[in-house]
C-alpha cells in the first residue's frame, strides 16, 4: 500500500520515528526507556492517522494509548521493580536470531504481497475532508450491538483485573 | 511501514523473556493492524468513516487486554517474584 | 501569502510583511507565544498579591514600582543564574527533558483556544478532544520526572500526583460531554459560537460544578495540593529541581493554570461574548482572570484534605454527578425545554 | 556532596510503590475509552434520532453496575 505513494517527506519522518521508538522500546536496557519509546511510537501512529485524515482517532489513540496504558505500564514496572538490577534480558543467541528470521521473513512476505496487489488498489488518497461528525451516527446507527458487547466487555476486564489484583489473604 | 511494524512486534513476542516487554510487543502487532485499517478504508473507500469506527473498537480491546495482561503480570510477580517468562514454567512439574 | 525577497532591497518589506500577517501576529504576540509569557509572568504576580491581600499581607512590593508589578521578571532572573544541580545518580536525559517537554506541552492547547472570533491559531474540529489528548500527557511525564530525579519526596509527591490527576481527569471529561452535546461541536469555536444567546453556564451548571473542582485538582490547587503539601514532602515531585529547571516547571503550571480558566471560559462563560464596547479579546482576558482568581482564593482560605479521601471523592462523587449530568442533559435536550435559547 | 547539610540521604529511593490506589488506574483505563466513545456520540446528539441514542445510554447504564462494584471493591482496605 504504501509502496505506491511517492515518498514525501511527513511519511519518511514519521516512519522512521515510529520504527526507531519501536525498536527502541524492545531494545533498551530500562523498562521505563522502553515504555517511554513504547509512547513516542503511539504517537507516531497517531501522526500517521492524522495524515490519513482520521484526526478524532489520532485523539483517542493519545489519550487511551499514551494517556492511560503507558501510565499503568509504568506503574506496574514500578511494581515489580526488583532490587537486584536486571540481568541480560536477551534470550539465548539461536533464540534471537530464530525470532528475527521468522519476523523477517513475516515482514517481507506481507510487504511483497501488498506490492503485488499495489497497482490494483487507487494510488492517490482521497481528497477533500471526512467530518469527523460522521463518526457519532455511523457508531450508533450501525453498530449498536457491538457497543453494548464492548460495555460487557469493559466491565469484564475491569472486574476481571481487579480480582485478579486483589491481594488473597 | 505496517509491516515492519508487525514483524518488530513478532520479533519481540518471539524472542523476549520479560512480560512486560512481550505486551509492548503485542501492543505494536495491534497498532500496526489499526494503521491498516486506517490507512486501507481511507484508500479504498474514502467517503466512509467505517474503518475509523473498527479502530475505535480495536483501541478499546487493546486497552482492556493490557489491562488484564498488567494484572496477570502482577500476580505472576506476587507468586514468583519474577517476571521472567522462561521461569514461569511451573506448570511442568 | 507574501512572495519570497528576490533583491536585497526587497527584504526590508518582506520581514515588515511577514511580522504583520495575521498568521504571524496569531503565532508569536496575541494568542501565542509572548502573550502566553506575558499572562503566565502576570498571573505569579496576581496570585502572590491577591494571597498577601487575603491574609493581610503586602506581597510583593518593590521591584517596578506599582506594587512589585516587576516582581516576576527578578525572580525569573534570579532562577536562571542560580546553579542547576542534578541529584546523585538521578537520570540526567530524563531530569532535564522532561520539564522542557511539560512547557511544551502546557503551551500547545493554547494553538486551539479561541480568544476572539478570528483569534485563534488553529480552528480544529476536534479542538476540545486535543486539549484533553495533550492534557492526559502530564501526569506520566511528573510520574517520569519524578522517578528520574531518584529521590523519595520527589516519588512520593509524582505517585500521588498521578493518582490526583487520573481520578479528576474522567469527571472533568464527561461533564464538558453535556456543553458538547448543547454545542452538538467539538470546535472551540463553535462551541463559543452556540454561546451568543445563553452561556452554558446555565443550561448546564452542574457540569460546570464538576468540571471546575476538577479544574483545581488537576492544577493541583488547595484544598487538592496534596502532591506538593509542603509540611510532608517538601515540594512535592518538583523537590529536586533546582535553578533553570525550577523555573521551566513553574512556568508549565503555571500556563496549566491559565489554560484551565481560560477553558473554563470558552466552555461555560461564553468565550469572547460580551457587550460590543470592549473588543472580544479584552473580554475573553477578563473572564479568565475573574476564573483564575476564584480559583486562587481557596489557597489562601482552605487547609487540606487526607489523600486517600481525595481520591475517594473524585471517583464515587464527582464521577458520579458527571455521569448522571449526562441523563439529565439528553432529558433536558429530548425534551425541548432549552429551545427558548435555540439549542 | 560538596556543600549540601543536614543528613545524607538513606536507602533506595525507587521503592516498589503501594498497591492501594491500582484499581483506580484500572477504572481510568477503562473510562477513558468510555469517554472517547461518549464524546463521538455527545459531539453529534442532534443529528441521532433516539432510538439510537438509546443504546448509547444503555451502554452507559450497564457500566454502571461494574463502576459500582469496582468502587467497594477499591474503598475495601482489606483488599490490597
Amino acid at each position: 500500500m504504501d509502496l505506491s505513494i511517492p515518498p514525501d517527506i511527513t511519511f519518511v519522518v514519521l516512519t522512521t520515528i515510529t520504527l526507531l521508538a519501536a525498536i527502541m522500546a524492545l531494545q533498551s536496557k530500562e523498562l521505563i526507556y522502553g515504555a517511554i519509546s513504547l509512547a513516542v511510537s503511539f504517537i507516531g501512529i497517531a501522526g500517521f492517522f492524522v495524515s490519513l485524515d482520521a484526526p478524532y482517532l489520532a485523539m483517542l489513540q493519545i489519550a487511551v494509548y499514551v494517556g492511560a496504558v503507558v501510565v499503568l505500564i509504568l506503574f506496574t514496572i514500578m511494581l515489580v521493580r526488583r532490587d537486584e538490577p536486571d540481568k541480560d534480558e536477551m534470550g539465548e543467541s539461536s533464540e534471537g536470531a530464530a525470532g528475527l528470521w521468522i519476523a523477517g521473513l513475516l515482514a517481507v512476505s506481507i510487504a511483497g504481497i501488498a506490492a503485488l496487489a499495489g497497482p490494483s488498489l487507487p494510488t492517490t488518497p482521497a481528497t477533500g475532508n471526512l467530518p469527523i461528525s460522521q463518526l457519532g451516527p455511523v457508531l450508533a446507527e450501525t453498530y449498536p450491538v457491538p457497543l453494548i458487547i464492548l460495555a460487557l466487555l469493559l466491565s469484564g476486564a475491569l472486574l476481571g483485573a481487579l480480582v485478579l489484583a486483589k491481594v488473597d489473604r | 511501514m505496517s509491516a515492519a511494524l508487525l514483524g518488530i512486534g513478532i520479533y519481540g513476542l518471539s524472542v523476549k523473556r520479560n512480560a512486560i516487554r512481550i505486551l509492548f510487543a503485542v501492543e505494536l502487532i495491534v497498532n500496526a493492524a489499526n494503521l491498516n485499517f486506517v490507512a486501507f478504508a481511507r484508500y479504498m473507500n474514502p467517503s466512509e468513516v467505517t474503518g475509523q469506527v473498527i479502530v475505535f473498537y480495536s483501541i478499546a480491546a487493546a486497552a482492556m487486554e493490557a489491562a488484564v495482561g498488567l494484572a496477570l503480570i502482577l500476580v505472576a510477580f506476587r507468586l514468583n517474584s519474577t517476571i521472567d517468562v522462561r521461569k514461569l514454567n511451573k506448570l511442568k512439574g | 501569502m507574501v512572495n519570497l525577497p528576490t533583491t536585497p532591497a526587497d527584504i526590508l518589506p518582506f520581514i515588515i510583511a511577514v511580522v504583520t500577517s495575521h498568521t504571524f501576529i496569531t503565532i508569536v504576540i496575541f494568542p501565542g507565544l509572548i502573550h502566553l509569557i506575558v499572562v503566565v509572568m502576570f498571573l505569579t504576580w496576581y496570585e502572590r498579591k491577591l494571597l498577601a491581600r487575603i491574609q493581610l499581607r503586602i506581597g510583593p512590593l518593590y521591584a517596578g514600582g506599582l506594587g512589585g508589578i516587576l516582581q516576576p521578571i527578578a525572580d525569573g532572573m534570579k532562577l536562571i543564574f542560580k546553579e542547576v544541580m542534578i541529584p546523585y545518580k538521578a537520570d540526567k536525559p530524563l531530569f532535564l527533558g522532561i520539564p522542557l517537554a511539560l512547557v511544551f506541552l502546557g503551551a500547545l492547547p493554547f494553538a486551539v483556544i479561541p480568544f476572539g472570533q478570528h483569534w485563534v491559531i488553529a480552528n480544529l474540529d476536534v479542538g476540545l478532544v486535543f486539549v484533553f489528548a495533550v492534557a492526559s500527557l502530564f501526569p506520566s511525564m511528573i510520574l517520569i520526572f519524578a522517578w528520574a530525579s531518584n529521590s523519595k519526596y520527589p516519588f512520593l509527591g509524582g505517585l500521588r500526583s498521578l493518582f490526583q490527576q487520573v481520578a479528576y481527569e474522567i469527571p472533568m471529561w464527561i461533564s464538558t460531554l453535556s456543553v458538547v452535546m448543547l454545542a452538538g461541536s467539538l470546535n472551540l469555536v463553535q462551541i463559543v459560537n452556540a454561546q451568543q444567546k445563553m452561556w452554558f453556564i446555565g443550561p448546564a451548571f452542574l457540569s460546570f460544578v464538576v468540571f471546575f473542582i476538577a479544574s483545581m485538582a488537576e492544577l493541583e490547587r488547595l484544598p487538592f495540593d496534596l502532591p506538593s503539601a509542603e509540611p510532608e514532602l517538601v515540594a512535592g515531585w518538583f523537590t529536586e529541581s533546582s535553578g533553570a529547571i525550577f523555573m521551566v516547571i513553574f512556568l508549565a503550571l503555571y500556563m496549566k493554570l491559565y489554560l484551565m480558566s481560560s477553558l473554563i471560559t470558552v466552555l461555560f462563560l461564553g468565550g469572547w461574548w460580551g457587550p460590543a464596547f470592549l473588543p472580544q479579546p479584552v473580554w475573553f482576558l477578563l473572564k479568565a482572570l475573574v476564573v483564575a482568581t476564584l480559583i486562587i482564593i481557596p489557597r489562601g482560605v482552605y487547609a487540606r484534605l487526607r489523600v486517600d479521601l481525595l481520591i475517594k471523592v473524585g471517583w464515587t462523587r464527582l464521577l458520579v454527578i458527571a455521569l448522571a449530568n449526562v441523563f439529565i442533559t439528553v432529558a433536558l435536550l429530548s425534551t425541548g425545554v432549552l429551545s427558548a435559547w435555540g439549542l | 556532596m560538596p556543600f549540601e547539610s543536614g543528613q545524607v540521604p538513606q536507602g533506595e529511593a525507587r521503592k516498589r510503590v503501594v498497591m492501594q490506589y491500582y484499581p483506580y488506574l484500572l477504572m481510568f483505563v477503562v473510562f477513558d475509552v468510555v469517554g472517547m466513545f461518549l464524546f463521538a456520540w455527545g459531539m453529534s446528539f442532534a443529528d441521532i434520532p433516539a432510538a439510537d441514542s438509546f443504546f448509547v445510554l444503555l451502554f452507559l447504564f450497564l457500566l454502571g453496575a461494574p463502576l459500582g462494584y469496582a468502587l467497594k471493591m477499591a474503598l475495601n482496605r482489606e483488599n490490597w
